[in-house]
C-alpha cells in the first residue's frame, strides 16, 4: 500500500511541476512567441512574415497595383505554404446552420491551404475555454467563435495562447471593447447585425404581419432556460408584434411553447396548439418538428410557418408549397464566411484593422426570405455546388492577393450583400 | 486446508495497478501520435486547467462511492453552487464571499443527500439521478430572466487572473485538496470505516461504526470538492450559465471507474482513483482532439477505452455470478 | 446381502485457485446402505457430494454412477440422472410461489403447446409435498409466507419428487426442528428399504452412529478411513478427524469455581421484535460463563442481538448495572465494553472482501487513533499483536479475509473484539463451522478470558460445548426460560434434552 | 371472484386517481381542456411511448442491471432504419420491421458485451451508449434522419400505435407468465446465487432481457419517428434524457405487480405519468417547474416503495407487542 501511494505522489508531482515551470516560462517572455514551442512555425507577430506573397507591407497602402500581387498565387490550396489551422467553436453538430457552415468551409479549404478543427458540442463557458486551449496545443493560428458563452474571456484566452480570435459577441459593443483592450492585436473583430438575435425576432414578426397573420403561436425554445440568444429573439418578436399592432395590423401572440422537441411537455403543448384556430406558428429556432403534425391535421393550406433557419433541402418543398412563408436566414457565407479573409490577412501579416488600429465590428445584412423565388435563387446555387461568396471574392479581400484590399473594401463587400444581390 | 501462497493476490495486484499503467500508456501513445505536442508547455497548462473540475469532484466522490452511495447528482451540485456563488460575487464583489457561499450551498445539498441516504432508505442511485435533474431545473427557476450571470457586472471589480496565475491557483487548489483527502482516507479512521461500510453494511454496523454519521460526513467531504470546483469555474470563466457543468456527473463517474474505483465502493476503494482517473480522461480527450479526429470518432474511442480499462481492473474480482 | 455398487469416484481432485479442496479421493457408495461422511469444515466432504450432484465440476478424476460414466454440469442434470441433494443453506428463492420453487429450472415439464400450465405445476407440487408427508401448504402461495422450517421441507419435497437413486443429506438436520428431523430420518429409512443409497453428512457424531451403516472420515481433502458399524465410537472418530491425539483437556477442566455475586447485566421482561422471545428476564454475573442453549429458533439468537443493541426492543429494558445505563444501541453497548460475535460469521461479523487488517481494526478505531490521526504504525502494532496471540495462519496482514479457512476467519473475529479488550462478550455459536483443532484453541481462549475476569455469554446449539464450558446454563424453549442448570461433573445431556425439546 | 375484483381495482387505482385529481384541479384553475379531444391523443401517445421505454428498462433494472444505452439505442435504430426506408422508398411495415430488427440487434450486442465481459452492467452500458451515439453521429454526416411527410410514418396515431404497443404487451405477458424464461427471470431477480447453483442459465436469461429491451426500444423509436418525422443524433451521453420520464412508470409498475402483471403495471404507470405531464401543461407550469414537480413525485414514490416493508414490520411488531402484554398479565 505505501509503495503505491509514493509512486502515485511522484507521478502527480512530476505532472504539476512541468505545468508550473511551463507557466513561469510563458510569464517570463509574454511578448515574444514561445521559442520552445514545438511547432516549427515562425513567429507571426514578431517580424512581418514574408512567406510566398511578395508584397511586404504592414499597412494596406492604397497605391499598389493589384495585378502583380494576384498573378503568381493560385487558388488551388497551395497558399499559404504552411497550413493555417483554425479552431471552430460549435454547439450542435446536428444543427442545420452548423452543417451548412461546415460545407462552405470545406469548399474554401480546397482553395486555400487551411484546416478546420471542429469542437465537440460545447454547452458552457468552461468547456469553451478548454477547447481554445486544445486548439493552441494542436497548433491552431486562429479560433472562430461561432458559439460564445464566455464573451470577451474567450478572446483574452486566445491572446494568452497567441492565437487570433474572430467573434462579434452578437454585436455587444461593451464586450468588443473589452476584447480589444484585453486581447490587443489578437482580436480580429466580428460581424454585427445590430443586436442580431433581437433583429431576427423582430423581422420575423414584421414579415408575418405583412402577410396578414393575426393569431400567432411562438416557440420560444431556450428563452425559459435563460439562454441569451433565445431571450433576445423572443423579445424582438414581441416588439415586432407591438410595432405591427401600432401600425394598424391586428396581431397577437396566442400561445407560447417552451423548450425543445422530444420532451413529453413539448409533445403535449404541440397537440393543444393544433386545436387552436391560429394562422401562423413562429419559431425562434427551426420549425421542422411541426411539419408532420400540420400535414396530418390537414391545416397545411390555412397555416403559415415562420422560423430562423437555413436554406436547405428540409425546407425546400415546404417553402415552395407555401407552408413555410418566412425564413429569417443568416447566410452562412456572409455572416460566418467573413472570418476567413480576416484570418488569412492577419496570418499573412497584413491584418485588417479599423482607424484606431484594432479589431472591429462590421454590419452584415440578415436576409428575410418571403418568396419562393428568393429561396430558390440561393438553393439552386448551392445545389449546383457553387456559392454566393466564392473563393475569388475572398481572395480579392486578402492583401497578399490584391494589394488594394482595405478594411473599407472588406466592410463594403460584406455590409452590402442582400438576398437580391444573389445572381 | 493447506495454506499455499495465494496467487489470487498477484492477479488482483495487477488489477490494482491497472489504472496507473493505463495513465502512463495513454500519455505515451498520444505523445507519439501528436509528435510530442501533447506534452508541450501550452498543452500541459491546458490539461492542468481542464482536469480541475473533474478531479476535485472525483476525489471527494471517492468517499461517497466508497461508502456504497452511487452519486449521480454531482453535476447538479456544482451547477447550483456555481450559480449561487456567482450571484453572491456580483452582489458582494468579494472573492472571499463567493468561496464561502459556494461552500455553504454545496454543504447544504450534501446534508439533504445525507439525510435521505442515512435516515430514509431509498435506492440511492436512482434518487440522485432524479435529484440531479431537479437541482438543474431549480437553478432555472431561481435564475428566471437573469439568464446568465456575468462577473463583469459585479459591484466591485473581481480581480481577473491571467492565464498563468490561473494555472498556479488550479495546481494549488488540487494539490491541497488531494493531500487533505489522502490524509483523511488513509491516515484517519474515516477511510477504513468507509471501506468497511461499502464492503458489508451489516457487519460495519455491528462493529460499532456509526453509519448515519459516516453517510453525512462523506457527503460533506465531497461537498468541499464540489465547492472548490464551482469556485474555480466562477473565477476562470467569469460567466455562469444554466448549462454550466452539464457533463460533470458522467465525467466524474467515468474518471472514477477508469481510476480503478469499484462501482459499489467497499474495501478496494482508493483515493488515488479520483486523481489518476481524471488525469487519464483529460489526457485521452486532449490527445484525441489533437490528433484531429472528428467528434464522433473521439467519443467512440473514449467509449471503447473506458470499457477496456474497466475490464482490466476488474480482473481482481471475477465471480461465477454476473455482477449486478 | 451382496453389496451392489451404485456410485464410485476414482482419484477425484478439486482445486479452488491455490487451495486444494480434494486431492485424489476414491469413494464408493453401495445400494441399500446409509453411508456416513464426516470431517472438519474444509475437509472436502461437501465438495465430493456437490461434484456428484452437479453443483460444481471436478478439476480431475472420474465418477461412475449406475454403471455409466458420470459428470453432471448442473444440479438439474444430476437429479435427472438420479442423484438428489439437500443442502444446509436455504435453497428456496423468495418472491416466487412454492410450486415455482419445487420445479425451478424444470418448468418445461408442464408445457402444453406453447404455454406452461401453472395449474398442472401446482397439482404436481401438492403431490410432491404429500409424498414426504408435508401437507397443508398451498403450492400457489408465495414462499415468503412460509417459515424457515417449512421452506426447507419444500426443498426436500423438490428433491424427492425426482425419485433419486442416491440421496445426499448435507448437514440439513442441524437447522431443522424435531418434526423436520423425523421426516428426514423416515425418508432415509425408506430409501434404504427400497435398496437405494443415502450419503449422510453431519457434525453430530451421535446421529451418525445411530443411523449410518458405514462412516468415511475425510481430512484436508484426503480420505482417511472407512469405519464399519462396530468400529464407530466417538473417540476413534474424533482421532481420525483430527489426525493426532487430542492433547490436554478439550473443554474446561475446573469444576466448582465460585462465581461472583455482582450482577453486571440485567435483562428485564424483554420481548424482541422478531423471533419468539417474549417477556424474558435474566441476570448476568461478573466473570461467569453464562451458557444459553435451545433449539435454533427458540429465541436465544434474538436475545444475543438485543443485548448488543442490534435488534428492536418491544418491551422491557436491558441495563448495564455498573453504569446504570440502558443498552439502546450498538454504540452504547460498545461504550460499556460489550462485544458481539454473530452466528452467521461471513455475513454479519466480517467483511469478506476487506483485508485482515481492516477487519481487525474495524471495532477499535477509537482505541487506535490518537485524536484524529491513525498512524499506520499504530495500526500495524495493534493487528500484529492479535495475529500473533491468536496464531492466525495467513499469507500476510494484507490478505483478503475471504481466502482464509473457516477457523482462521473466526480467529479474526475474535481478534477484533479481544483487541478492543471488551469486558462483556456475547458469543453466538462461536465454534460453528470451525474444525476441531481450532475449536479446542477457541475453548482455551474463552477459558483464559474468563480467568482474566471477563464476563462471557455463550449462545450455542451444541450441548456438549455448553456443558463443557459454562458456569451456569439457561435453556430456552419457544421464547421462554425452560430450565436453569449449574456447572457440575454429573450434569449430562439427557437432563437438558428433556427440557429443551 | 372477490379477489379478482380487488386486483382489478388496485391495478387501475393510481391512473384513475391521477385523472380525477387533474380533472378537478384543471377545471378550477387552468384551462379546462384536460383529458378531452386532442389532449387525450397526446396522453395515449405518451403513455405508449414512455410505456415501451419503461418496459424495456423494467426487465433489466429489477435484476439490478441499469441500462444507460436506452436512449442511444432508440436514436441509432431510428437513424439507421429511417435512412434505409427513405432511400429505398419502402412502406410502413418495412419501416417497423427494419427499425425493430436493428434495435433488437443493438440490444443483443449490448447484452453479449455485458455477459462476455462480466463487468457491472451500468459501466458496460455507458461505454455502449457512447459508441452507439458516436455511430449515430457518424452515419449520414451527422444529418440523422429527416423523412417528414413520408407516407411510412403512421405509427404515432391510433389504431397503429395501439396495435404495435398492444401486441408487444401481449407477447410480454405471455413470455412473463407462461414461458420458462419468465419463471427463471423471476427466480434470478431475487435468488441469483441459488438459481445459478440449481442450473438456471443466467447468461442466456440476461441476453434475452437485452433483446426484449431492444425490440421494445425499436417500437418506441418507430413511434417517435412517426410523431416528429425527424431524429437528430445525440452526443456526450445526452441521450440519457430519453429515460428520465421512465422512472415513475417503473416504480408504479413495481407496486402494482402483485395485483396483476408487471407489464400492465408499468403501462398503468406510464398512463399516470402522461396524465401528470399534460395536467401540468394545462395548468401552465413552465417546463423547468414541471421537471422539479415530476422529480419530487418520483422521489416520493421511491421513498414509499423502498420503505413499505417497514409498514408490514410495524404491524407485525404491534401484534407481537399485544401478545407479550397479554402474556405478561
Amino acid at each position: 500500500m505505501k509503495k503505491k501511494v509514493l509512486s502515485m505522489m511522484l507521478a502527480a508531482a512530476m505532472v504539476f511541476s512541468m505545468a508550473a515551470c511551463g507557466s513561469d516560462d510563458a510569464a517570463g517572455n509574454d511578448q515574444g512567441g514561445d521559442t520552445r514551442q514545438e511547432e516549427p512555425s515562425g513567429d507571426e507577430d514578431q517580424a512581418p512574415a514574408d512567406e510566398g506573397g511578395d508584397t511586404d507591407i504592414q499597412e494596406p497602402a492604397g497605391d499598389e497595383t493589384p495585378s502583380d500581387g494576384a498573378a503568381d498565387i493560385t487558388l488551388d490550396g497551395s497558399w499559404p505554404e504552411e497550413t493555417v489551422k483554425i479552431g471552430f467553436v460549435g454547439y450542435d453538430q446536428a444543427s442545420e446552420q452548423q452543417q451548412a457552415i461546415t460545407a462552405y468551409f470545406d469548399y474554401l479549404c480546397e482553395n486555400f491551404n487551411m484546416e478546420i478543427m471542429y469542437s465537440e458540442d460545447l454547452t458552457d463557458a468552461q468547456s469553451e475555454l478548454d477547447f481554445i486551449g486544445q486548439c493552441a496545443a494542436a497548433g491552431c493560428k486562429a479560433v472562430i467563435g461561432y458559439y460564445n458563452e464566455a464573451k470577451e474571456q474567450s478572446a483574452i484566452t486566445c491572446a494568452d495562447y497567441q492565437m487570433y480570435y474572430w467573434g462579434g459577441f452578437g454585436g455587444d459593443e461593451e464586450s468588443v471593447a473589452a476584447a480589444v483592450e484585453g486581447a490587443g492585436e489578437y482580436y480580429l473583430g466580428g460581424y454585427t447585425l445590430g443586436d442580431a438575435e433581437y433583429e431576427a425576432g423582430r423581422s420575423m414578426a414584421k414579415a408575418l404581419a405583412e402577410q396578414g397573420c393575426e393569431k400567432v403561436v411562438l416557440c420560444s425554445g431556450g428563452a425559459a432556460m435563460g439562454v441569451p440568444m433565445f431571450v433576445s429573439r423572443k423579445q424582438g418578436f414581441e416588439d415586432g408584434v407591438k410595432e405591427a399592432v401600432d401600425g394598424g395590423a391586428t396581431m397577437e401572440i396566442v400561445y407560447e411553447v417552451e423548450g425543445w422537441p422530444g420532451t413529453d411537455a413539448f409533445t403535449a403543448a404541440q397537440t393543444s396548439v393544433m386545436d387552436m384556430d391560429i394562422d401562423a406558428i413562429a419559431s425562434t429556432f427551426d420549425v421542422a418538428m411541426w411539419f408532420q403534425l400540420v400535414m396530418e391535421s390537414g391545416k397545411a393550406d390555412s397555416l403559415k410557418l415562420a422560423c430562423i433557419g437555413e436554406v436547405s433541402d428540409t425546407y425546400y418543398d415546404f417553402f415552395n408549397s407555401g407552408l413555410v412563408s418566412v425564413i429569417v436566414y443568416d447566410n452562412e457565407e456572409t455572416c460566418f464566411g467573413n472570418a476567413i479573409p480576416l484570418i488569412l490577412n492577419a496570418v499573412s501579416g497584413t491584418k485588417l484593422v479599423d482607424e484606431s488600429g484594432n479589431g472591429f465590428l462590421f454590419p452584415v445584412e440578415r436576409w428575410t426570405i418571403t418568396t419562393p423565388e428568393q429561396y430558390n435563387s440561393v438553393y439552386d446555387l448551392h445545389d449546383a455546388g457553387n456559392w454566393v461568396v466564392t473563393a475569388e471574392d475572398i481572395a480579392n479581400l486578402v492583401v497578399a492577393f490584391n494589394a488594394d484590399a482595405t478594411t473599407d473594401t472588406f466592410k463594403d463587400f460584406y455590409g452590402s450583400f442582400t438576398i437580391d444581390s444573389v445572381k | 486446508m493447506s495454506e499455499k501462497k495465494s496467487t489470487k493476490i498477484n492477479l488482483g495486484g495487477i488489477g490494482k495497478l491497472a489504472p496507473l499503467i493505463g495513465l502512463v500508456l495513454v500519455i505515451l501513445i498520444f505523445t507519439a501520435l501528436t509528435g510530442g505536442k501533447l506534452l508541450s508547455v501550452t498543452n500541459l497548462q491546458n490539461m492542468a486547467n481542464q482536469v480541475m473540475v473533474t478531479a476535485l469532484v472525483a476525489i471527494g466522490a471517492v468517499f461517497v462511492y466508497g461508502v456504497g452511495n452511487f452519486d449521480m447528482s454531482l453535476g447538479g451540485a456544482v451547477l447550483f453552487s456555481a450559480v449561487l456563488g456567482a450571484m453572491a460575487a456580483v452582489r458582494s464583489g468579494s472573492i472571499f464571499v463567493t468561496l464561502v457561499v459556494c461552500i455553504l450551498v454545496s454543504v447544504a445539498i450534501a446534508l439533504i443527500k445525507g439525510i435521505f441516504s442515512a435516515y430514509i432508505e431509498v435506492p440511492f442511485f436512482i434518487f440522485t439521478i432524479v435529484l440531479g435533474s431537479v437541482i438543474s431545473s431549480i437553478v432555472l427557476v431561481i435564475m428566471g430572466s437573469e439568464t446568465t450571470v456575468y462577473l463583469k457586472d459585479a459591484v466591485r471589480e473581481i480581480p481577473t487572473f491571467n492565464f498563468t496565475q490561473m494555472t498556479i491557483i488550479n495546481v494549488v487548489f488540487l494539490a491541497v485538496y488531494f493531500l487533505v483527502c489522502l490524509f483523511l482516507f488513509n491516515y484517519t479512521p474515516i477511510g477504513s470505516k468507509a471501506k468497511m461500510m461499502g464492503g458489508n453494511k451489516v457487519s460495519a454496523k455491528q462493529s460499532g461504526i456509526n453509519d448515519k454519521k459516516m453517510h453525512v460526513l462523506t457527503f460533506v467531504i465531497s461537498a468541499i470538492g464540489v465547492a472548490l470546483a464551482a469556485f474555480i469555474l466562477i473565477i476562470r470563466t467569469r460567466t455562469i450559465g444554466s448549462q454550466t457543468a452539464g457533463s460533470v456527473g458522467t465525467d466524474v463517474l467515468i474518471a472514477l471507474v477508469v481510476g480503478g474505483m469499484p462501482i459499489s465502493g467497499g474495501p478496494k476503494s482508493k483515493i488515488s482513483a479520483g486523481l489518476v482517473g481524471a488525469l487519464t480522461v483529460v489526457v485521452l480527450n486532449s490527445g484525441l482532439t489533437m490528433v484531429g479526429l472528428s467528434t464522433a470518432w473521439i467519443q467512440a474511442i473514449r467509449g471503447v477505452v473506458f470499457i477496456v480499462v474497466v475490464l482490466v481492473s476488474s480482473f481482481s474480482y471475477r465471480g461465477k455470478l454476473l455482477p449486478r | 446381502m451382496a453389496q451392489e455398487l451404485i456410485f464410485e469416484a476414482k482419484n477425484l481432485t478439486k482445486h479452488f485457485g491455490p487451495t486444494v479442496a480434494l486431492n485424489g479421493v476414491d469413494f464408493k457408495v453401495y445400494r441399500g446402505q446409509i453411508t456416513g461422511l464426516i470431517g472438519e469444515n474444509g475437509s472436502g466432504k461437501s465438495t465430493i457430494t456437490s461434484i456428484a450432484a452437479g453443483m460444481q465440476p471436478a478439476t480431475s478424476g472420474e465418477m461412475t454412477f449406475l454403471g455409466k460414466a458420470h459428470s453432471p454440469s448442473t444440479m438439474i442434470e444430476g437429479s435427472k440422472l438420479g442423484i438428489g441433494m439437500i443442502v444446509q443453506e436455504q435453497g428456496t428463492v423468495s418472491g416466487i410461489t412454492v410450486a415455482e420453487n419445487i420445479f425451478a429450472g424444470e418448468e418445461s415439464r408442464f408445457r402444453s403447446g406453447p404455454f406452461i400450465s401453472k395449474r398442472k405445476m401446482n397439482q404436481e407440487a401438492r403431490k410432491a409435498m404429500e409424498d414426504i408427508g408435508f401437507t397443508g401448504v398451498d403450492p400457489a402461495a408465495y414462499i415468503d409466507t412460509l417459515d424457515m422450517q417449512s421452506r426447507k421441507l419444500v426443498e426436500i419435497a423438490k428433491v424427492m419428487y425426482n425419485k433419486p437413486e442416491m440421496l445426499v443429506v448435507d448437514e440439513t438436520t442441524t437447522a431443522l426442528s424435531q418434526h423436520g428431523r423425523e421426516i428426514i430420518y423416515g425418508i432415509m429409512r425408506k430409501m434404504k428399504e427400497d435398496n437405494k443409497a443415502v450419503v449422510f453428512i453431519s457434525h453430530d457424531l451421535q446421529e451418525l452412529i445411530d443411523t449410518c451403516d458405514t462412516l468415511t472420515v475425510l481430512r484436508d481433502g484426503d480420505l482417511i478411513t472407512t469405519l464399519d458399524r462396530d468400529q464407530m465410537d466417538e473417540d476413534t472418530i474424533k482421532k481420525y478427524m483430527v489426525g493426532r491425539e487430542m492433547k490436554g483437556d478439550y473443554y474446561r477442566a475446573d469444576y466448582g469455581t465460585p462465581v461472583s455475586e455482582e450482577v453486571v447485566l440485567e435483562v428485564d421482561k424483554v420481548t424482541s421484535g422478531s423471533g419468539l422471545l417474549m417477556n424474558f428476564s435474566m441476570k448476568v454475573h461478573r466473570g461467569e460463563i453464562l451458557g444459553i442453549g435451545g433449539l435454533s429458533h427458540c429465541g436465544m439468537h434474538e436475545l444475543g442481538k438485543l443485548m448488543f443493541g442490534e435488534d428492536k426492543l418491544l418491551t422491557g429494558k436491558i441495563t448495564h448495572v455498573p453504569s446504570g445505563e440502558a443498552i439502546t444501541s450498538t454504540q452504547t453497548a460498545m461504550k460499556h465494553g460489550f462485544g458481539y460475535v454473530s452466528k452467521n460469521r461471513d455475513t454479519e461479523s466480517l467483511v469478506l472482501t476487506a483485508t485482515i487488517q481492516d477487519n481487525i481494526i474495524s471495532a477499535s478505531y477509537d482505541k487506535i487513533a490518537k485524536g484524529l490521526v491513525m498512524t499506520p504504525k499504530a495500526v500495524k502494532e495493534f493487528v500484529d499483536e492479535q495475529v500473533e496471540s491468536l496464531s492466525i495462519k495467513c499469507a500476510g496482514v494484507g490478505q483478503d479475509v475471504q481466502y482464509l479457512s473457516g477457523g482462521n476467519k473466526q480467529k479474526v473475529v475474535f481478534g477484533k473484539w479481544i483487541g478492543r479488550n471488551c469486558d462483556i462478550l456475547i458469543l453466538d455459536c462461536p465454534t460453528r463451522g470451525v474444525d476441531i483443532g481450532v475449536k479446542a484453541a477457541m475453548y482455551q481462549l474463552i477459558d483464559q478470558m474468563r480467568k482474566a475476569g471477563k464476563t462471557i455469554i455463550m449462545i450455542s446449539e451444541e450441548l456438549p460445548e455448553l456443558l463443557g464450558m459454562s458456569d451456569r446454563l439457561l435453556i430456552l424453549k419457544d421464547g421462554a426460560l425452560a430450565g436453569e442448570f449449574f456447572r457440575s461433573e454429573t450434569l449430562d445431556e439427557n437432563h437438558i434434552i428433556e427440557v429443551m425439546i | 371472484m372477490k379477489r379478482i375484483l380487488k386486483n382489478i381495482v388496485m391495478t387501475i387505482a393510481i391512473p384513475v386517481l391521477v385523472y380525477v385529481f387533474f380533472l378537478i384541479v384543471c377545471n378550477l384553475f387552468g384551462s379546462p381542456g384536460f383529458g378531452v379531444g386532442s389532449d387525450l391523443s397526446t396522453i395515449l401517445y405518451t403513455t405508449l411511448y414512455t410505456g415501451m421505454i419503461a418496459l424495456a428498462m423494467s426487465y433489466n433494472l429489477t435484476c439490478g442491471r441499469f441500462d444507460f444505452s436506452v436512449g442511444s439505442t432508440i436514436v441509432l435504430a431510428a437513424i439507421l432504419g429511417g435512412n434505409i426506408v427513405k432511400d429505398n422508398k419502402l412502406g410502413p411495415v418495412a419501416l417497423l420491421l427494419i427499425i425493430v430488427v436493428i434495435a433488437a440487434v443493438l440490444g443483443l450486442i449490448s447484452g453479449l458485451a455485458y455477459v462476455a465481459l462480466k463487468i457491472p452492467p451500468m459501466v458496460v452500458s455507458i461505454g455502449i451508449a457512447m459508441v452507439y451515439e458516436a455511430a449515430g453521429l457518424m452515419f449520414n454526416r451527422a444529418k440523422g434522419i429527416k423523412m417528414i411527410g413520408n407516407s411510412a410514418l403512421i405509427f404515432s396515431k391510433p389504431p397503429y400505435s395501439i396495435l404495435i404497443a398492444g401486441v408487444a404487451v401481449l407477447v410480454l405477458i405471455f413470455l412473463y407468465n407462461f414461458t420458462s424464461f419468465g419463471f427463471q427471470w423471476k427466480m434470478l431477480r431475487s435468488g441469483q446465487k441459488i438459481a445459478v447453483d440449481i442450473g438456471v442459465n443466467e447468461k442466456l436469461n440476461a441476453v434475452i432481457c437485452y433483446v426484449i429491451a431492444g425490440v421494445l426500444l425499436g417500437i418506441a423509436a418507430v413511434m417517435y419517428l412517426s410523431k416528429f418525422g425527424t431524429v437528430s443524433p445525440e452526443i456526450g451521453l445526452s441521450s440519457s434524457s430519453f429515460f428520465m420520464s421512465a422512472f415513475l412508470p417503473l416504480f408504479i409498475g413495481g407496486a402494482i405487480e402483485k395485483y396483476s402483471d408487471k407489464n400492465i403495471g408499468v403501462l398503468m404507470g406510464a398512463l399516470a405519468q402522461a396524465m401528470i405531464t399534460s395536467g401540468f401543461g394545462k395548468l401552465g407550469f413552465s417546463s423547468s417547474l414541471q421537471t422539479v414537480l415530476n422529480g419530487v413525485i418520483v422521489m416520493a414514490f421511491l421513498v414509499y416503495t423502498s420503505n413499505s416493508y417497514k409498514l408490514v414490520l410495524r404491524k407485525l411488531h404491534k401484534e407481537k407487542l399485544a401478545r407479550a402484554l397479554a402474556a405478561a398479565k
